[in-house]
């Protein structure tokens, strides 16, 4: 996997990339994830809106939830399964990707947003002035404006920088029990979850599929990938997510030309007649 | 800080200065952030407990700063739950902060309409007169079929099981010596 | 009736896959008032540069208007107003709006010293050099907020990526010329109502190029709810703005009138924009449809069958 | 079966999902899908209130196929021996077994001993008294067995009065077709379950049973687990590592508060309460309940150094160790009669800690009114609960049924300690005692419950010093001596604790119960506690990193009895003391050594040879055999046919639950007819299989949530995650009844009715039955009228009825009405409640 933008400059400085590997096919939905960012983090709780969709009442990755827990029920086989079985329950548990190449950290006009030395992506409360353009940039929808207290910043999932300075595992990963959410070293995560999928797809179930584990994609790969047991979209997540700045030649561009293009008209204006 | 160093520190002139030409990544670090450390390096002391919700007894650390409960995550030391926590256990701390809990003793009389404040000095004498008084006057000294029973039936006692084996004893024992046979928890229901 | 809609198996419960961008309608309203200083700035080096002070003076105007009420609207919608500063901390050429506050602040620092020289009478020189700086930089005030938006995720943006900085700068022309015709005697206003027309022309030829290349699903938005409503109305004033200048702009009421619809016109343009913005992230097949058309690797089995974008899935219903 | 492990324990369920990685097969036999159905192999969906046809199904399966591993069944169980000649079954008497009484609806259990044996165990005679199980419950011992005289047996399995033979007759007719027809499920989902369930068991492989309050929660509840004690038996499940039958307990110290005794029942180390009738004096008790031969051969070195505990220095041999101070019961006092006392005034003054009937207990309506006919209450929790606020809250003050002003209960608050501001130990599910250390000192008036009740003895016993009342003697010669510490006078619980243990004659702490003497030289307020603190450390709080030891981690904290992790163990060798496979290998008998080692502490005597044969007249452990591990048991055995102990039968049967729309397929008696039930005002039934209620539910628990609710509708990010009451129907249902996903439901029974939000969820299949379809509605229990989230309470619906044996409720399985939309209010709402059928017979 790709270091990311911005992590050549730490130099010798620079950590092994870490990351997220997220087993969906493990998830038993406990939300523990949930709930143990926020406590570390401090995130506020988000209100008790009851949505009636399955048991997700968190609704959907936010600057107040950093985890998500995606339930999905599904009249469809389940391959996991003995025998004959029509209906399956899919949990996901949802969190910033952590992008090679991130839209929010390119856009950031303040520099909040930075690539850390183990290669993720975070946002400096101290710095963020709470514009909102990261929100248009991200390809997950990860980030959203914390109006709650007048907060106005912008916030999303860190992985736990500052546990990470003391080599401590996030908060969600460490407490997840059944080990859907795993931390490490991305290489080596890389490495576990092609060898689970592999295993799974040789077990019969053709709908395991490695998600943001290609450095070859939109967005370079993510420092958080998954293994789905079914297409992105049924998650909420983009099934090929390309990182806006991909095409910033060509915007800058576009923007050349029309610019060209006002001071050709304006030109035009005073040329047409001497009046 | 002055201005000298206010513009040094500057991250316009660190993309510069730093090899960050895009500003994505050291350059535009904020003072705050490269002294970023995780908050329990400043915990006082950290205590090894065991989840309060149910009876599976997952591992627990309670790190403590200022007196006052700073964080609660798994004890990866349990070979019961080797660090890990449900979503019960993880808000733990949320608990045991929880705006809902209540610090001070509340007193409703009989027939009354709102709670009133008491002294918890006050509240013990109270319901020590109120097991005296109750026990004195339901005192059976034998049952329906004359067998003596010494007790009363007129005091009974429910929950136990979210609490502490030595506090269930010691209900159990005091129980005993007042002659309280009515002593149930959770267990039974 | 289910928990799972079946009629939205492709999505989650039907909600966004990417969120709503947060601005509220000072941003397009800073569209706007941006692309209307840095036109005017450009018409006012023009007529600087062609002899015609009285011109010079009213594109001033409207370009001090602009860089004047930008800053409110700008730092108003921020979370966090009181670090509007921070916008300063760092210069990034990937994010337009960065590169934007640098030119918005060269920008109004120019337009603001021309002005100024112009209010109290002084240093001709100064401001001869001001408005120049300022006439240059225009045509970027004009078109970076283009940029701005195309370099998002949101379907309806980025897909119009390079269309809507030429729809930006027209607009933004289209708005200098109505102001600086309606502020300007008819005689000295030739410039003025020329631009006007060639920028409302433009306008709604690249706007409708726009909607065209958008295609079908994500083009949509134009037709459905606020985006529509504005593009509506944002056409037909353009349109009758282009025409009455065109037709009736050497008097001076026909001036004001067209003037004023070329004004509305291309700040319903902008409205229409963000709404369309707004509306296509909202629909989870916008971002879903295209990005699967379009073909990728995001999704990969890696042993057993070769890596590809396509659904391993036989069936999921 | 009956446990939903990965919502309710998740953080175990953490061994189950490891297992299913590395190729173990996770079933699950449950009602509903649940997040447990969704990670396991299989589910299977099967009628609320079946779980012994499915089960007995199993029994059959095994017994037919020969699948059951011959030398355990032989050697360690009593299937080989012979039951009483006068012994008849269900299957002779249509659902009865032999000496039930039909007036007093309990059976004399007399003819269902050993053949031949002198007969004198507890159960049994004490029901001839009339009295109702009291005693039972968790009480293990297993009666006497006259020494000299082992039970007369078959091995040959051939005897038709042998309990194998017995045990084929009883469940012959649990056919897989049958069990179909009962439960609701394919006949091929049942033969690949007790397919799966056989092949992995037997020498080289192992099965393990889980169950929650699923099982227990039914009027036929303690057969329940008894059937899955058969198959684990005939399959040779029990004492090997990877076997058992899991109990999933619900709150943190459940066991603990079990073991040191909260219950009416029970004395610390499930010594039976003394009954006012048969244990008039110590002698009288100790013959009653001391068993001959087992460890229960030890009871009265058990009992009386647990009175010394109590009464120290005043508990003499010349007082019969303060006998007599112990109150007597004689009848059943737990906790729903105690709430019937209440409302009929018998019950003036209640103690709360930390339960919440008025939202927890079945029918928490009758709960409520039992708490406005109080004359005090003291409650002691971290909120203000449902039970603590009821005069100013409760649903029946909007009704008129009840009146602020009215209720003369007395209430007092008391704000509680939490795990992290006081030193103590829970007792987890599997017998585990951890310590867990204070981390901060309680705020304002927050107290430990070890302060509370320290201090409130101490008052009591200041107040009564002068007294020369006989009937205060007991608490004026209480132990009550415990040192305290800092500005709150903290009792010590490590203090306690070592009193738990018991000392010995030199006043050094004990470490086995072994040790206990029945002289009154030593004291030990919980024998199976002894050695807790063995050379006077609290090994509870033993913290050595399970990284760092072997799987088992002996040195983690303690597990009752003595630090044996699995109980039993001895059944993890063969009869002869060899381990059944090199993969199963966890404690053997070492030739060499002369003596058991292994991977645990060994729960045998351990110099014990395999070969051993107790003399005639060996007493209480002496007189177990080489071969039989399952030491408290007189016998020694596993016992298949439970020849006492129990009310409802020596073999578990299918009734039907009390409220059910059906008839029982198998017998003309319908629901277990010992089954306890309190019709009253209050306490009213649904007509048996009536239409008016043509749905079963059954409550449960959410992950998101904590039984009554107390700890987590309270705490913001809990209540986030479910922030609302809602019930689970299935698409079918909700088309029946007309209920709109996200809409109002309102849910009846002749108790009360409710409203909740309505989730639509194919998770949610009706069950056909006999070619009839049955909707199930899922109804969480959570809420309560307080909190950060609010909502009607799931068990207003519930009966009281009760296990005969246990008095535990059934809210599993109960019959209701649903319709669309939100509940009347006020008067109204009784008087829809009233517009519909309901009972005050208890019938058959």
């Amino acid at each position: 996997m790709k270091p990311g933008d911005g992590v050549e400059t730490y130099g010798r400085e620079a950590q092994p990339r870490v990351g997220f590997f997220t087993d969906t096919s493990v998830c038993i939905g406990c939300k523990a994830c949930e709930v143990a960012c926020k406590e570390w983090n401090l995130v506020p709780d988000d209100g008790l809106v009851w949505t009636g969709n399955s048991y997700d009442n968190s609704g959907e990755l936010s600057a107040n939830t950093w985890r998500h827990v995606a339930f999905i029920e599904q009249e469809a086989p389940d391959p996991l399964k003995r025998g004959k079985h029509d209906f399956r329950w899919l949990m996901e548990s949802d969190v910033c990707k952590h992008c090679t190449h991130a839209g929010c950290l390119d856009v950031c006009p303040t520099g909040a947003i930075f690539r850390t030395e183990f290669g993720t992506v975070v946002i400096q409360d101290d710095v963020c002035n709470g514009c909102g353009y990261c929100v248009t940039a991200c390809p997950f929808g990860v980030i959203t404006k914390r109006e709650l207290g007048g907060d106005g910043g912008m916030h999303k999932c860190t992985l736990c920088y500052d546990r990470l300075q003391d080599g401590m595992e996030p908060a969600c990963a460490k407490a997840c029990p059944t080990d859907s959410i795993q931390f490490g070293p991305l290489d080596e995560l890389v490495e576990r979850a092609r060898e689970r999928c592999g295993d799974l797809v040789e077990a019969g179930v053709s709908e395991a599929r490695l998600y943001l584990a290609d450095e070859n994609d939109g967005i370079g790969g993510a420092g958080a990938f998954f293994l789905l047991l079914d297409e992105p979209e049924v998650y909420g997540l983009p099934p090929q997510p390309i990182v806006p700045t991909k095409n910033l030649g060509t915007i800058w561009g576009a923007a050349a030309v029309a610019a060209g293009a006002l001071a050709a008209g304006v030109a035009a204006a005073f040329l047409g007649s001497g009046k | 800080m002055r201005p000298g160093e206010l513009i040094g520190r500057w991250p316009l002139l660190r993309q510069v200065r730093e090899g960050d030409a895009f500003g994505l990544g050291r350059a535009v670090q904020s003072t705050r952030t490269q002294e970023l450390r995780p908050r329990t390096d400043a915990a006082q002391h950290v205590v090894q407990s065991i989840c309060p919700y149910c009876a599976v007894g997952c591992g627990q650390l309670v790190y403590v700063r200022d007196g006052k409960v700073d964080q609660i995550e798994g004890d990866p030391d349990s070979p019961i739950s080797r660090g890990r926590l449900c979503p019960k256990g993880a808000a733990s701390k949320n608990l045991v902060t929880s705006p809902s809990r209540e610090y001070k003793v509340k007193y409703r009389p009989p027939n009354g309409t709102e709670w009133e404040e008491l002294e918890l000095g006050q509240a013990m004498e109270m319901i020590a007169d109120r097991v005296i008084e109750t026990r004195k006057a339901t005192w059976q000294k034998q049952g329906d079929s004359g067998a003596p029973t010494e007790r009363t039936m007129g005091i009974a006692m429910l929950g136990g099981a979210t609490l502490d084996n030595e506090e269930n004893y010691l209900i159990k024992k005091l129980a005993m010596g007042l002659g309280v046979v009515q002593v149930e928890n959770q267990a039974r229901i | 009736m289910s928990a799972t809609s079946p009629t939205d198996a492709l999505s989650y419960y039907g909600r966004p896959i990417i969120k709503e961008p947060v601005w509220e309608s000072d941003i397009p309203l800073y569209f706007f008032t941006g692309g209307l200083a840095g036109a005017s700035d450009l018409l006012a080096l023009g007529a600087q540069l062609s002899g015609n002070s009285r011109l010079r003076t009213s594109a001033l105007a409207s370009a001090t208007f602009g860089v004047a009420i930008s800053p409110y609207l700008l730092i108003k919608d921020l979370g966090r107003p009181l670090r509007f500063l921070n916008m300063l901390r760092v210069f990034k050429v990937t994010s337009p709006l960065s590169v934007g506050t640098w030119i918005f602040s060269a920008e109004s620092t120019a337009t603001g010293i021309a002005a100024a020289c112009r209010l109290f009478g002084v240093l001709p020189r100064v401001r001869a050099t001001a408005q120049v700086l300022a006439g240059l930089i225009g045509p970027a005030q004009a078109t970076y907020t283009g940029a701005l938006v195309a370099q998002s995720v949101v379907p309806a943006w980025h897909e119009a990526r390079r269309e809507l900085p030429v729809v930006f700068a027209a607009s933004a022309a289209a708005s200098a010329g109505g102001a600086a015709a309606i502020l300007t005697p008819a005689e000295q206003a030739g410039p003025a109502r020329r631009l006007g027309v060639i920028g409302g022309v433009a306008e709604v030829a690249a706007s409708k190029l726009m909607e065209k290349r958008l295609g079908q699903l994500v083009g949509s938005v134009y037709h459905e709810g606020e985006a529509a409503k504005y593009s509506r109305l944002a056409r037909a004033s353009t349109l009758a703005g282009t025409g009455l200048m065109a037709l009736a702009g050497r008097r001076r009421a026909g001036a004001v009138a067209a003037g004023a619809l070329l004004l509305t016109g291309s700040l319903c343009n902008r409205f229409a924009v963000y709404h369309a913005g707004k509306q296509s992230a909202r629909d989870p097949h916008h971002t879903s449809i295209l990005q699967k058309e379009r073909g990728g690797r995001a999704v990969t089995q890696p042993s057993n069958r070769a890596g590809n974008g396509s659904s391993p899935a036989a069936s999921t219903r | 079966m009956g446990s939903n492990m990965a919502e309710n324990h998740p953080v175990g369920f953490q061994w189950v999902m490891e297992a299913r990685l590395k190729g173990a097969t996770v079933m699950h036999v449950d009602p509903r899908f649940t997040r447990t159905s969704a990670m396991a192999n299989l589910h299977v969906p099967i009628r609320a209130g079946s779980d012994i046809a499915f089960l007995g199904g199993i029994v059959n399966y095994i017994l037919e196929n020969e699948r059951w591993l011959d030398e355990y069944v032989k050697h360690f169980t009593n299937a080989p021996v012979l039951i009483d000649e006068r012994f008849q079954d269900t299957e002779d008497l249509d659902g009865f077994f032999s000496g039930f009484d039909p007036d007093k609806r309990i059976y004399d259990t007399s003819t269902w001993h050993y053949a031949g044996m002198p007969v004198q165990e507890t159960a049994g005679e004490r029901s001839k008294g009339g009295t109702k199980g009291e005693q039972s419950g968790h009480g293990a011992q297993a009666g006497h067995l006259a020494h000299g005289e082992p039970p007369e047996e078959d091995e040959t399995l051939q005897h038709p009065r042998c309990v194998f033979q017995l045990l084929k007759k009883h469940y012959r007719r649990y056919t897989p077709e049958v069990v179909s027809q009962i439960c609701g499920c394919t006949k091929e989902q049942f033969l690949e379950v007790a397919e799966a369930l056989c092949e992995n068991s037997g020498r080289e492989r192992t099965s393990a049973i889980v169950y929650s309050v699923g099982w227990t929660q039914h009027t036929v509840g303690v057969q329940y687990i008894r059937t899955a004690a058969i198959i684990q038996l005939l399959l040779g499940n029990i004492g090997r590592p990877g076997g058992g039958i899991m109990a999933l307990r619900g709150h943190a110290s459940i066991q603990g508060s079990t073991d040191l005794a909260t219950l009416y029942n029970v004395l610390p180390g499930y010594l039976p309460m003394p009954h006012a009738e048969k244990d008039t004096d110590l002698a009288a008790y100790l013959d009653n309940h001391a068993g001959t031969t087992g460890w229960w051969g030890h009871f009265d070195a058990y009992f009386i150094s647990q009175l010394k505990s109590f009464w120290g220095e005043h508990a003499t041999k010349e007082n019969d160790f303060c006998f007599d101070y112990l109150p007597k019961i004689d009848g059943d006092h737990s906790t729903y009669q105690s709430a019937m006392d209440m409302i009929d005034g018998k019950v003036r003054g209640f103690f709360l800690f930390g339960e919440n009937p008025a939202v927890g207990s079945a029918n928490s309506r009758l709960q409520r009114f039992a708490l406005a006919s109080l004359d005090w209450l003291v409650v002691r929790d971290f909120v203000e609960i449902e039970s603590a606020s009821f005069w100013k809250d409760a649903p029946e003050l909007e009704t008129g049924e009840l009146k602020t002003e009215e209720i003369g209960t007395e209430v007092f608050f008391l704000p509680a300690a939490s795990h992290v501001e006081k030193d103590g130990a829970f007792t987890n599910t599997q017998r585990l005692v951890q310590w867990h250390f204070k981390a901060v000192e309680p705020e304002g008036d927050c107290r430990s419950d070890l302060w509370f009740v320290y201090h409130l003895g101490r008052k009591i016993r200041e107040k009564l010093a002068e007294s020369d009342n006989p009937r205060d003697r007991p608490i004026l010669d209480l132990t009550w001596q415990y040192a305290t510490s800092g500005p709150l006078e903290e009792p010590s619980a490590d203090q306690v604790l070592r009193e738990i243990n018991g000392v010995g004659p030199d006043g050094s702490a004990l470490g086995t119960y072994a040790d206990l003497k029945p002289d009154g030289s030593t004291s030990s307020g919980c024998w199976i506690y002894c050695g807790i603190y063995g050379d006077e450390e609290n090994k509870a709080a033993r913290k050595h990193p399970g990284q760092e030891q072997s799987w088992v981690a002996p040195e983690w904290a303690w597990s009752w009895p003595l630090n044996r992790r699995i109980l039993y163990n001895r059944a993890s060798a063969d009869s002869n003391g060899k381990p059944w496979s090199e993969r199963k290998k966890y404690v053997w008998w070492d030739g060499r050594k002369q003596k058991w080692v292994g991977e645990d502490v060994p729960d045998f005597q351990e110099d014990k040879p395999p070969t051993f044969v107790p003399p005639d007249d060996a007493e209480a452990e002496d007189a177990i055999a080489g071969d039989h591990p399952f030491i408290l048991q007189a016998d020694g055995r596993g016992w298949i046919f439970a020849a006492a102990g129990l009310m409802d039968g020596p073999l578990p049967t299918h009734y039907e639950p009390h409220e059910s729309p059906f008839e029982n397929p198998l017998y003309s008696q319908r629901a277990n007819p010992t089954r306890q039930l309190s019709p009253r005002k209050e306490n009213p039934y649904n007509p048996a299989a009536s239409n008016a209620y043509p749905y079963v539910f059954s409550t449960y628990r959410l992950t998101e949530h904590h039984t009554a609710g107390g700890m987590s509708r309270t705490v913001p990010y809990l209540a986030e995650l479910q922030p609302e009451f809602f019930c689970e129907v299935s698409p079918g249902l909700a088309e029946e009844r007309g209920l709109e996903h996200g809409g109002w439901a309102t849910i009846i029974t002749s108790r009360t009715a409710i409203e909740a939000r309505v989730l639509v969820t194919e998770r949610m299949k009706p069950i056909v039955v006999d070619g009839r379809a049955i909707h199930q509605v899922g109804v969480p229990y959570h809420w309560g009228t307080r909190g950060l989230t609010k909502g009607d309470s799931g068990n207003d619906l519930f009966p009281v009825a009760l296990d005969p044996n246990v008095h535990i409720q059934e809210v599993k399985a109960a019959s209701c009405d649903i319709r669309p939309g939100r509940r009347p209010r006020g008067k109204a709402l009784r008087e829809l409640v009233e517009s519909y059928p309901s009972t005050l017979e208890a019938s058959a």
